[in-house]
C-alpha cells in the first residue's frame, strides 16, 4: 500500500470540453465556446483543490467533467488507477460512489416533493447497499453526522434553511462514502453566518472521513480559508496553480493579483486600489488572441497579444501561465 | 408508515389546492353531477331515449315531458341525459388516450433532446397546423362516423397539445440541479424521468386534461351537428341539436336545451381546470 | 429582422410540405373509389376501369403523389371529378368569404378583449374582474354553433335587426357588412373570451416582473407604467395565444357558416364530404393548412417585432 | 436642516398565511448630506424592506407599514401623498437593484430607459431628455454611449446593465440614492469597478447614499457609517471605523469573526451557531439571544433599545449588557 499513499486520489490530464454554438442566417458560422481547455491538476489525498475565477471561467465545468455529468471531449480523469473517461454507464455508476457532488442552491438541489428521507433513502435502495431494514438507521446516524436531527426525516424540504438544505445535500453526497467530493459553490448561496457553519462541518468530514474535495468557488477568501492548493482559471485555462499561501500573498499571475485587489477586505483600515481595475471579462465565445488576459493587463507585452503563454513549472508543485516569467 | 405518510401528504396537498380555490369546487360539483347524471342515465331518464311516440311529436315541455318532444316524439329530457353519456364517454376516453401517449411522448423527447425531440415535435408541429375540429372531420369523414373513431379523431388531435404540454415542464425539470444530483447518484433515465420528473408535470396535466375534456366534448358536439357524429338514433347532444335545428322557430326546446347542457358540461370543465390552474400555480399561491 | 423573416418563411416550408402529404395520403385512405362514385353503383367494369386511367388513379399512388406537389407547386389544386371543375376556382369563389368573416372576427375579438383584460388585471379581484373572468370561462365554452343559434334568435328572429339568412354575394358594401355583423359577432366573443384571459395573466405576470418595480423607483406615472412598461412585454404571450386559436377560430367559422347559411370554406367542405368528392376536400385541406401556416407565420413575425430579444438569434 | 433623510421607529408588517408579522421593527436613523449609510445583515433581516418602504414600493397587497415616520428634507415621505410621493421618487430620491438584467425593461433600449426618468421628471423636451441620457452613460463611464443608446438590455453585460441603472438613477440629479446589493450579482473585479464608480459620483454629486449589503468587504469600503441589521431590527450603528476596529454588539463582534479573509490566515476563525429567528416565531426579548455568547448574563425577556455608548454619541448598540 506505499504506492497509494503517494499516488494523488484524483488526476485530471489535458481536460478539455468545447461548445459548439451555430448562430447567424442564412449563413451559419459555427462558434467555439473552450469552456474548458487543456486543464490538468491532481487532488491529493485529505486534501481540498481549490478551483477559482468569475463566472464563465469554466470552473462548474471541470467540476462536472471530473464526475462525468457533462461528457469531456479529451483528456483523461484518473481516479487512483481508474480511467473514468473510458468508463461505460454500468462501471460509471459504480465509481460514481467514490465521487459525489454537492451544488450551489440548496433551494433547487432537493426535489420539493420527496421528504428528506425519501430523497436520502432512494440511492441506497436502488443500489441496494444494504438491508432494507437497516436502511433509516443508516440515514439518520447520517443525518446526526451533518448536524440534523433523527426527526427531520419526515419533513419536506420547504420546511428548511438554506443552511439546513445544504446540510442534507451533503448528507447525500456522503451516502455511498465517497472518497472524493466536488463542492460546486457549495457555500455561495448561504448568509456569511451560515458559510462558517458548513465550511467547518465539511472540514471536520474530512478529518472523520478521510475525504479529500475539489471545491469550487468564485469567493477567494472562501477558497484560502478552506483549500491548500488552489486554481486560477481564467477564460478556460488555469492560469496559476500553487498553494493558497503563495497565491494570495505572492501571486504572479497579473489576473491572479487584479482578482485578489478585487476582493474586498472587511477592514476599512486598508486601502485598496479598485480604480486601477479596467474592462471586463471578454465573451468566452471570442477570446482575445494571445494570452486571454492581455487587454486587461497592466504588464502586458508585445508577445502578450501574439502567443498564449506556456505552462511554466516554478517548482514545490507552483505554476504559472504568463510570458513574464517565461 | 411511509406510504401512509406520503398519501397524507398528497391528499392533504390536493385538499388545499381545492380550498384554496372556490371556483374549482364549483367547476367539480357541477361536473360531478352531470357525471352522476349520466353514470345513472337507465335509472333517471323518463323514458327509453329512442321511443317515439308519434302523435306526441314537438310538444312543448309539460309534465309529461318535462324539456318536450322533438320532431319524432322523442322525450328531449331523456335524449339529453344519453346524450350526456356519449358526451362524457367520448370526451374521457379520448382525453385519456391523448393524455397517456402525449405524455410519454412529450416527456421522452424533452428529457431526450437532440435529433429525437427535434423529430417528435416536429410531427406534433405537423399535427397541430390542422385545426381540431377540421382533423375530425377529415378522419371521421374517412373511416366512418361511430363512437370508437370519433375518439380516435379526438385522441389524435390531442396528442400534440399533450405532448407540448408535458414537454416544457419536462425540459424545465431537467435543468433542475435535484434531477442532475440524480445523475450524479446512478438513478437510471427511467427512474428519473418516472419518478423525479412526472410528479412535477402531473398537476399541469390534470389542468390541461379537465380543459382538453372541455373541448373535446364540444369538438363532438360539433361533429354531431354537422353530422360527422356517432350514427342516429344515438341519443347525442350535438345530434338533437342538428334535428333540432329545422324546427327552431316552432319547437325550440328540441335544440336549444341539449345546447344548455353541453354548455354547462364544457364550463364545468373549464371551471374545474381554471380553478385548479390558480391553485396550482405557485405565483399565485400566496396571494390570498 | 429580415434575416428573421427569411428563416421563419423557410422553416415554414417543411410544415406545409408534411402537412400537405399528411392530407394526401389519408384522402387516399377514404373508402369508395372516384370513379364508382361518379358513374354509381350499376357501371360496368369496363366504363370503370376507362374513367380510372382517364382520372389516373391506375397508377402507382407515389406517381399521383408527385403530380399533385408538381402541380401544387404551381399553384393547381387540380379538378373536382364530381363538378368538373377547376378547384382553384371553387375556392376562389368563396375564400373572399371565410377571409372577411375570420379577420373580422378575430379584430373584434382582440379590439374588445385586451382591453378588457387589462381592466380586469388593474382591478384585480373586484367585482368586475370576477365577473370578466366567470363570463370570459362563458365565452370560452360556447360550441360556437350553439352561439350562432342564440344569436339569430336573438337579433334576427325575435329583434329583427339582421336578416335570418345571410346572401352577402346580393347588394352593396353597406348590406354585405349588416350581414357579417352577426356571424363576426358569434367568432368575435369566442375570441374576445381567449384573449381577454390570455392579456389579464399575461398582465398580472408582467406586473410582478423587477423592471416594473424599476419603472415605479423612476416615479413613472401609473398608466406609462402599465401601457408603456407592462403592456408591450404582456403582448408576446397574448400574440401566442391569439396564433394558437385562430386555429380554434378557423373551426368555429365552419360551424358559424352553416348556421349562418354562409357561403364560405366551410360549407363547401361539408358539400365535399356529402358528394364524397375527394379532390375538393383535399384542396380544401390543403388551403386550410396553409392559412394556419400562415398564421402562425405572422404571429411569429409580430413576435419579432414586439420582442427585441427574438429578433437577434 | 441637518439631515437628508431621518428615520424614526419605522415598523413594516407582512401579512403571511396566519397573520401579519413585522419584517422590521423600530428602524431608526439618520442620513447627513454626502454620507453613505452602509446597512449591512444576512439574508431576510429586514434591510431591503427597510429601503422599499421608504421608496413607497412595498407590494400593495400584504404588506403595511406599521408605525414610524421618515423625514426627506423636512417632509415625511410615509404620510404624503401618492402622487408626491411619485414626484420625488426617480428624481431626488432614487433607487439601484441587486439584479441589473431584470431590473431593465427587456422591450425597450437602455438609452430610452434612462431618457424616460428624465422626460418625466424635469420638463423637458424628448431631444433634450435623449442629450442628458447620453450624457449621463458617458458619466458612468460606457463606452461610446451614441452606438450603445440604442442596445437592448440583452445586448449589454451585467456590469454595463448596472451602469444603466446607475445612470438612471442619476438622472436628475438625487440627493439620496437606495443602492440595494448593486453589486451582488457581479463578479468581484466588475463588482470592483463599481465601487470605485459609485464612490467617485457620490462625491461629483454630493448626494447621500443607503448601500444595502451583505458583504462585509463591500462595506469597509463605501461606508461612511454602518447600520447592522439582525432580525428585523438595527443592533448597532457606528461610524465604519469605529465599527470594524470596536465592535460592541455580541452579533456584530460574532459576525466579523465568523468570516474569512483573503489576505490572513483565518486560524481563528469562529463560526456562529445555530439559526436567524423566522419571522414568524421572533422571541419577545432580544432577538439575538438563542445565539449570543454572553446569553449567561443577560435577560431573554426584555426587549433592548438602541442606545448611544455612554463615550460616544455616533455609536449606537441595541444590547442590554452594553447600556
Amino acid at each position: 500500500m506505499k504506492t497509494s499513499t503517494k499516488q494523488p486520489l484524483l488526476t485530471v490530464n489535458r481536460l478539455t470540453k468545447h461548445f459548439h454554438i451555430k448562430r447567424g442566417f442564412p449563413k451559419s458560422v459555427s462558434y467555439t465556446v473552450k469552456a474548458v481547455d487543456d486543464v490538468s491538476f491532481h487532488v491529493n489525498r485529505k486534501e481540498a483543490f481549490g478551483l477559482a475565477g468569475e463566472s464563465g471561467c469554466g470552473k462548474s465545468t471541470v467540476g462536472r467533467c471530473v464526475l462525468r455529468l457533462i461528457e469531456p471531449d479529451s483528456g483523461q480523469v484518473f481516479l487512483q488507477n481508474t480511467d473514468i473517461t473510458g468508463l461505460n454507464n454500468q462501471e460509471l455508476r459504480s465509481i460514481r460512489k467514490k465521487m459525489q457532488i454537492i451544488f450551489q442552491d440548496p433551494y433547487s438541489s432537493l426535489n420539493p416533493r420527496r421528504t428528506i428521507g425519501q430523497t436520502l433513502e432512494e440511492p441506497m435502495r436502488v443500489h441496494k447497499l444494504c438491508e432494507n431494514d437497516n436502511i433509516r438507521d443508516i440515514v439518520i446516524d447520517l443525518l446526526e453526522n451533518v448536524g440534523l436531527s433523527a426527526g427531520v426525516i419526515d419533513k419536506y424540504p420547504h420546511e428548511f434553511s438554506g443552511g439546513q438544505r445544504q446540510r442534507v445535500g451533503i448528507a447525500r453526497a456522503l451516502l455511498f462514502n465517497p472518497e472524493l467530493i466536488v463542492a460546486d459553490e457549495a457555500v455561495s448561496a448561504l448568509d456569511v453566518s451560515i458559510q462558517m457553519q458548513i465550511l467547518q462541518l465539511l472540514q471536520n468530514l474530512k478529518e472523520k472521513l478521510s475525504l479529500s474535495y475539489l471545491f469550487i468557488s468564485h469567493d477567494l477568501a472562501v477558497v484560502r480559508y478552506f483549500c491548500q492548493r488552489v486554481a486560477i482559471m481564467y477564460l478556460g485555462k488555469f492560469v496559476e496553480l500553487g498553494s493558497v499561501s503563495q497565491i494570495f500573498d505572492e501571486p504572479l499571475h497579473p489576473y491572479t493579483l487584479t482578482l485578489r485587489n478585487a476582493s474586498p477586505i472587511p477592514d476599512p483600515s486598508i486601502e485598496q486600489a479598485f480604480a486601477q481595475l479596467k474592462g471586463e471579462v471578454p465573451s468566452p465565445i471570442s477570446p482575445p488572441q494571445g494570452c486571454h488576459f492581455h487587454p486587461r493587463c497592466a504588464k502586458a507585452k508585445d508577445i502578450c497579444s501574439r502567443e498564449y503563454p506556456k505552462w511554466i513549472e516554478l517548482g514545490k508543485g507552483r505554476g504559472v501561465a504568463c510570458h513574464l516569467y517565461g | 408508515m411511509n406510504t401512509i405518510a406520503r398519501f397524507k401528504h398528497f391528499g392533504t396537498e390536493t385538499y388545499h389546492v381545492f380550498n384554496r380555490n372556490k371556483t374549482s369546487w364549483i367547476g367539480l360539483l357541477l361536473l360531478t353531477m352531470l357525471v352522476l347524471l349520466a353514470v345513472l342515465a337507465p335509472v333517471i331518464a323518463p323514458y327509453d331515449p329512442v321511443e317515439q311516440h308519434i302523435i306526441q311529436r314537438l310538444e312543448p315541455p309539460s309534465s309529461q315531458f318535462l324539456l318536450g318532444t322533438d320532431y319524432y316524439g322523442r322525450d328531449v329530457l331523456s335524449r339529453i341525459i344519453w346524450g350526456c353519456r356519449v358526451s362524457f364517454i367520448i370526451g374521457s376516453v379520448s382525453v385519456a388516450i391523448a393524455m397517456f401517449f402525449g405524455t410519454i411522448l412529450g416527456s421522452m423527447a424533452g428529457y431526450k433532446g437532440g435529433y429525437f425531440d427535434a423529430f417528435v415535435m416536429g410531427v406534433m408541429d405537423v399535427l397541430m397546423s390542422i385545426p381540431t375540429l377540421l382533423m375530425g372531420l377529415l378522419i371521421v369523414a374517412i373511416l366512418g362516423p361511430s363512437q370508437a373513431n370519433l375518439i380516435i379523431a379526438l385522441a389524435l388531435t390531442m396528442i400534440p397539445r399533450f405532448a407540448r404540454i408535458a414537454r416544457a415542464p419536462t425540459i424545465a425539470a431537467k435543468s433542475k440541479v435535484y434531477v442532475e444530483a440524480c445523475q450524479a447518484m446512478g438513478f437510471s433515465d427511467m427512474r428519473i424521468l418516472v419518478v423525479h420528473i412526472f410528479p412535477n408535470i402531473f398537476g399541469e396535466l390534470m389542468v390541461m386534461g379537465s380543459m382538453w375534456m372541455a373541448t373535446a366534448v364540444r369538438t363532438e358536439a360539433a361533429l354531431s351537428f354537422i353530422g360527422l357524429g356517432v350514427n342516429p338514433p344515438t341519443a347525442t347532444l350535438g345530434g338533437m341539436i342538428r334535428e333540432g335545428f329545422k324546427d327552431i322557430m316552432s319547437a325550440p326546446w328540441a335544440s336549444l336545451y341539449p345546447g344548455l347542457v353541453i354548455l354547462l358540461i364544457v364550463f364545468a370543465a373549464n371551471l374545474l381546470g381554471d380553478g385548479l390552474r390558480d391553485a396550482l400555480d405557485p405565483k399565485l399561491r400566496n396571494e390570498k | 429582422m429580415l434575416q428573421y423573416i427569411i428563416k421563419r418563411l423557410l422553416l415554414a416550408i417543411p410544415i406545409l410540405l408534411a402537412v400537405v402529404t399528411l392530407v394526401f395520403f389519408v384522402v387516399r385512405m377514404a373508402p369508395g373509389d372516384p370513379a364508382q362514385v361518379i358513374l354509381g353503383d350499376s357501371a360496368s367494369y369496363e366504363s370503370l376501369t376507362a374513367l380510372r386511367s382517364e382520372l389516373g388513379l391506375d397508377r402507382p399512388i407515389i406517381v399521383q403523389y408527385g403530380e399533385f406537389l408538381v402541380s401544387l407547386v404551381q399553384g393547381d389544386l387540380g379538378d373536382s371529378i364530381i363538378r368538373k371543375q377547376s378547384i382553384n376556382t371553387i375556392i376562389a369563389d368563396v375564400l373572399p368569404y371565410t377571409v372577411e368573416l375570420t379577420l373580422a372576427g378575430v379584430l373584434l375579438g382582440v379590439i374588445i378583449g385586451l382591453p378588457l383584460g387589462v381592466f380586469s388585471a388593474v382591478y384585480r379581484n373586484s367585482f368586475w374582474d370576477y365577473l370578466t373572468r366567470i363570463g370570459s370561462l362563458i365565452g370560452l365554452s360556447f360550441p360556437a354553433f350553439y352561439s350562432g343559434i342564440l344569436l339569430l334568435l336573438a337579433f334576427s328572429v325575435y329583434l329583427g335587426w339582421f336578416p335570418v339568412v345571410s346572401d352577402p354575394d346580393m347588394g352593396n358594401l353597406g348590406e354585405r357588412l349588416h350581414m357579417l355583423v352577426l356571424p363576426a359577432m358569434n367568432l368575435g366573443l369566442i375570441m374576445m373570451a381567449y384573449v381577454v384571459r390570455s392579456a389579464r395573466s399575461s398582465l398580472l405576470e408582467t406586473l410582478g416582473e423587477d423592471y416594473i418595480r424599476t419603472a415605479k423607483a423612476k416615479g413613472l406615472p401609473g398608466f406609462i407604467i402599465l401601457y408603456k412598461h407592462g403592456l408591450k412585454n404582456a403582448l408576446i404571450p397574448v400574440i401566442t395565444i391569439i396564433g394558437l386559436y385562430i386555429g380554434v377560430l378557423v373551426g368555429n367559422s365552419v360551424l358559424t357558416e352553416i348556421v349562418f347559411n354562409r357561403p364560405g370554406l366551410g360549407k363547401l367542405i361539408l358539400s365535399a364530404l356529402d358528394e364524397r368528392d375527394y379532390n375538393l376536400l383535399q384542396g380544401l385541406m390543403v388551403i386550410y393548412a396553409f392559412l394556419i401556416v400562415l398564421v402562425n407565420l405572422v404571429t411569429d413575425l409580430t413576435y419579432g417585432m414586439v420582442d427585441p430579444r427574438i429578433r437577434k438569434q | 436642516m441637518k439631515y437628508i433623510l431621518e428615520v424614526k421607529n419605522l415598523s413594516t408588517a407582512f401579512k403571511l398565511q396566519s397573520g401579519w408579522y413585522r419584517a422590521t421593527t423600530d428602524i431608526s436613523f439618520a442620513l447627513r448630506q454626502n454620507e453613505t449609510l452602509a446597512v449591512v445583515g444576512e439574508s431576510g433581516c429586514g434591510k431591503s424592506v427597510t429601503a422599499f418602504s421608504l421608496m413607497g414600493l412595498l407590494p400593495e397587497h400584504g404588506s403595511r407599514i406599521d408605525s414610524g415616520s421618515a423625514l426627506f428634507k423636512g417632509e415625511d415621505l410615509l404620510t404624503m401623498p401618492r402622487e408626491k410621493l411619485r414626484k420625488i421618487r426617480g428624481s431626488a430620491m432614487t433607487m439601484i437593484f441587486q439584479e441589473p438584467m431584470t431590473s431593465l425593461n427587456p422591450v425597450l433600449t437602455v438609452g430610452s430607459q434612462i431618457a424616460e426618468a428624465v422626460y418625466y421628471h424635469m420638463n423637458v423636451g424628448k431631444a433634450a431628455a435623449k442629450k442628458r441620457a447620453l450624457e449621463l452613460m458617458d458619466m458612468v463611464k460606457i463606452p461610446d454611449p451614441k452606438n450603445r443608446y440604442n442596445d437592448y438590455p440583452h445586448h449589454l453585460s451585467g456590469g454595463m446593465c448596472q451602469r444603466i441603472m446607475i445612470a438612471m438613477s442619476l438622472a436628475c440629479e438625487p440627493d439620496l440614492v437606495f443602492a440595494d446589493e448593486p453589486t451582488t450579482a457581479l463578479d468581484v473585479t466588475i463588482q470592483a469597478q463599481m465601487i470605485y464608480l459609485l464612490n467617485e459620483l457620490k462625491e461629483k454629486q454630493q448626494m447621500s447614499m443607503v448601500f444595502i449589503t451583505h458583504d462585509l468587504g463591500v462595506v469597509a469600503h463605501v461606508a461612511d457609517r454602518v447600520a447592522v441589521m439582525y432580525a428585523g431590527t438595527i443592533v448597532e450603528t457606528a461610524p465604519v471605523a469605529d465599527l470594524f476596529a470596536d465592535p460592541r454588539h455580541p452579533y456584530t463582534r460574532a459576525l466579523l469573526k465568523s468570516i474569512p479573509r483573503l489576505d490572513k490566515d483565518n486560524k481563528d476563525i469562529t463560526p456562529i451557531q445555530g439559526m436567524v429567528p423566522s419571522i414568524d416565531n421572533m422571541p419577545e426579548g432580544c432577538r439575538f439571544f438563542a445565539r449570543c455568547e454572553k446569553k449567561d448574563q443577560c435577560r431573554p425577556d426584555e426587549f433592548p433599545q438602541l442606545l448611544p455608548l455612554k463615550n460616544s454619541s455616533n455609536h449606537q448598540v441595541r444590547c442590554l449588557l452594553c447600556e
